[in-house]
């Protein structure tokens, strides 16, 4: 991955966990949004939820910190905050599936105008298909905010009129964050919320196939990098 | 910061309208939020709906609530037992309705309502009176009862401990209905004998993590 | 309750525990089946399911050792073995309806031929009906044994050809204990493995609605007076 | 006196007999019994269906069932992840039935089971492939699966600690499939680090009581 591709992805994350609210639930998907819980703004309390059965995810473990039975859902070593809970997976589900959770913030492939999405499995020849926790966390999670590059690698829209691979789940994302823009779906099609300071609404939708309308309170996106040169200044 | 408790427990039942669903925890006395029952008798609203095991004994908790006449319907397993005089009486004068429920359904229904299942298929209850205007499904060669959900406004929860992220842990018996109705309600409150610092929780041993409650009053 | 009473009803639980196995999970109704705890042969561990949550269930608390959150099913105050576990109603009734309870020892008022039990609702005028969960133990545990006096007060049989009280399950009793015998539920009616030594068989029959055959290996039941005395001796 | 434990895992799983059905615990490496698994390997039964969240890694533990060619079919959530090659090749060459469940729709199979519930209905799945050939029903203006217990022959469940009752303690994440598989299976099995004397297990932590499991297998 390109340093210009991994920055992309860390301002989506970041741009996402600015949202996260005080005392929210928040599960995050594999990809891009495993990276939102370093972007919490300081001073304020989002609890993670991790799927394995983990509330309270704090981050990824020091090296020297390592506990082998303390994982996040991408299998990656981790830490807890103070006031963690373990639970089993039934009851990790349980608070999915019964709207517990207030935000899920998901990576994905393709999301239509209606706000299906599609985000397990590519359909790649001779590659098992593997579905994990997401369907269940697509008609569970209270908000479905997805996190993505707005093109794929060939410059094809990711928002698309109709998506074309297998569905996670029907009419269920309400928010997308993309390198290029904050839309949110509704019935009448995407409304921008902020758009990248570098484009231009009409580049926006040559990009993407859905309607868009601005939002009115339509703004420039903030950047991250920006935000992290002025705290250091 | 994140910090569910309040000190009133009339502050914390204060919207709780006529007519409302409201679960409440306790198998007899052990998990019963006493404190909580009598914040609902102080606000007074009416025509509630109360889901509980029991139907209250003597003048206290529940008892007290249908004397009252805040009750217009019991959901119960075991409405009776020594000291429910004040059900019995409202119950033989018709002015209170029971749903009688087996309480392995009562509990399943409730978490079927925390846990987002819209339905399930129980063998309890087949080819008794309590199966009356149930659907029945032969499954795997078993008859069985489909049941719903059991949805409600509220959930008072009686707990041991609580931290200021809503975790619980309970006492020996009183745990009973606590883990199940937590959650299962549009707003659960618990009632702890005391408050602890975050982290003051093992969380290997947290029974009811905070996410299935809103807010907390201590003794 | 008579002294007379009393001992009957003790020898019922006591005759009932005899047979409780090394390390079977047994569920104790209300009632006479609750004195079951006291009368364990020495060294044989059993252990006691009660519904509200608890598993290892030791005995009643005497007054010096009251834990006002500790009670069984029958809101009695108790004490709890070394090894006992809590929980709650649901993962309670999860043991029951899934079979993973050996023995449930339940009271009852009537048993007809066929096994159908009924133990929950007297239909007495102006009493609200209580069924609590007693529905649920005779559909999941393994095995249900009735303990009950053979008669009731006025002397009618509670072994009927069919029931006439609200039914709590369907062909689910296999064993019933009673002051005057043991006799298994089988597709061609009782079987009797025991008998009290004052009585005789016909006079069994004359008292039970049942048809009922004789064990091949009949005996005379033990009584509980006689093996405390034979201990004291 | 009960003691649920036995000395070598080879003994536990000496009846595992072709064709069984068997769950395994673990969400990635924490929570899987390597040593049961190992014991599978040893003692050589084919024609398995293996019911776990993944489908191996490696070399080890599911992965060499997979390799042996013991295994006949696979019931995950997500049997692809980083070094799940074995499984790949299998499924690539047809040698491997997949049969793909949601994460939560597996767990409940699963409890249910456990539970004794015959089935239940769920909006996870609903429009979707994983939705094909099941019944669907609208419950209060939602669309549902029907979904069906998971029964199985044996489970093996990693936990942390257990005492000669069989009660057991996990480990932070190694919990996750635990307290569900346990009891779900007509035997269930533990694998533990250590064992505990009768009464070292808090009754007020214990996750998993003893009746669900029957045998026990230290490190």
């Amino acid at each position: 991955m390109s340093d210009a591709q991994q920055r992309r992805r860390q301002q989506i994350a970041w741009r996402a966990a600015q949202d996260f609210f005080e005392g929210a639930y928040v599960n995050l998907g594999v990809g891009i949004p495993t990276e939102a819980v370093r972007h919490v703004p300081a001073g304020r309390e989002v609890i993670f939820h991790s799927e394995n059965g983990i509330l309270g995810v704090a981050g990824i473990a020091p090296d020297n910190a390592i506990n082998r039975n303390l994982v996040n859902a991408s299998q990656q070593f981790i830490t807890v905050q103070i006031g963690a809970a373990y639970f089993d997976c039934c009851e990790s589900f349980a608070m999915l599936r019964g709207r517990h959770v207030d935000i899920a913030f998901l990576g994905g492939y393709e999301i239509s105008e209606a706000g299906d999405l599609a985000s397990w499995d590519r359909r790649k020849v001779g590659v098992p298909p593997a579905v994990g926790g997401a369907m269940d966390i697509a008609i569970g999670a209270r908000a479905i905010w997805v996190g993505m590059e707005h093109c794929t690698a060939d410059g094809r829209p990711r928002l698309v009129r109709e998506v074309s691979l297998p569905l996670t789940g029907a009419r269920v994302v309400s928010r997308v964050y993309t390198d290029l823009a904050v839309i949110d779906v509704g019935p009448q099609g995407g409304t921008v919320r902020e758009i990248h300071p570098g484009i231009t609404m009409r580049h926006l939708r040559e990009v993407t196939q859905w309607r868009l309308a601005e939002a009115t309170d339509l703004r420039s996106m903030p950047q991250r990098d920006a935000c992290a040169a002025g705290a250091q200044a | 910061m994140i910090n569910k408790f309040v000190s009133r427990a009339v502050d914390a039942l204060a919207d709780v309208v006529d007519g409302a669903v409201i679960l409440v925890t306790g198998f007899g006395d052990p998990g019963m939020p006493f404190r909580l029952v009598e914040a609902l008798v102080e606000l007074g609203p009416r025509n509630l709906t109360i889901v509980s095991n029991n139907a209250g004994r003597a003048l206290e908790g529940i008892a007290m609530l249908l004397r009252r006449g805040q009750v217009k319907k019991m959901i119960c397993a075991y409405p009776r037992r020594t000291g429910s005089f004040v059900f019995e009486e409202c119950y033989a004068r018709g002015e209170v309705e029971l749903e009688l429920v087996p309480q392995g359904t009562l509990c399943e229904r409730i978490r079927a309502a925390k846990a987002g299942i819209a339905g399930f298929y129980t063998p309890t209850a087949v080819d008794t009176v309590l199966a009356a205007g149930k659907e029945v499904r032969e499954i795997d060669g078993q008859r069985c009862l489909l049941e719903y959900p059991l949805h409600a406004d509220f959930a008072l929860v009686r707990a041991h401990l609580a931290d200021r992220w809503g975790n619980l842990v309970y006492q020996a018996a009183q745990r009973n209905f606590g883990p199940v109705m937590a959650g299962a309600a549009r707003r659960t409150i618990a009632e702890v004998d005391a408050m602890v610092e975050l982290g003051g929780l093992d969380p290997e041993a947290i029974v009811t993590p905070g996410i299935y409650v809103d807010q907390v009053v201590t003794l």
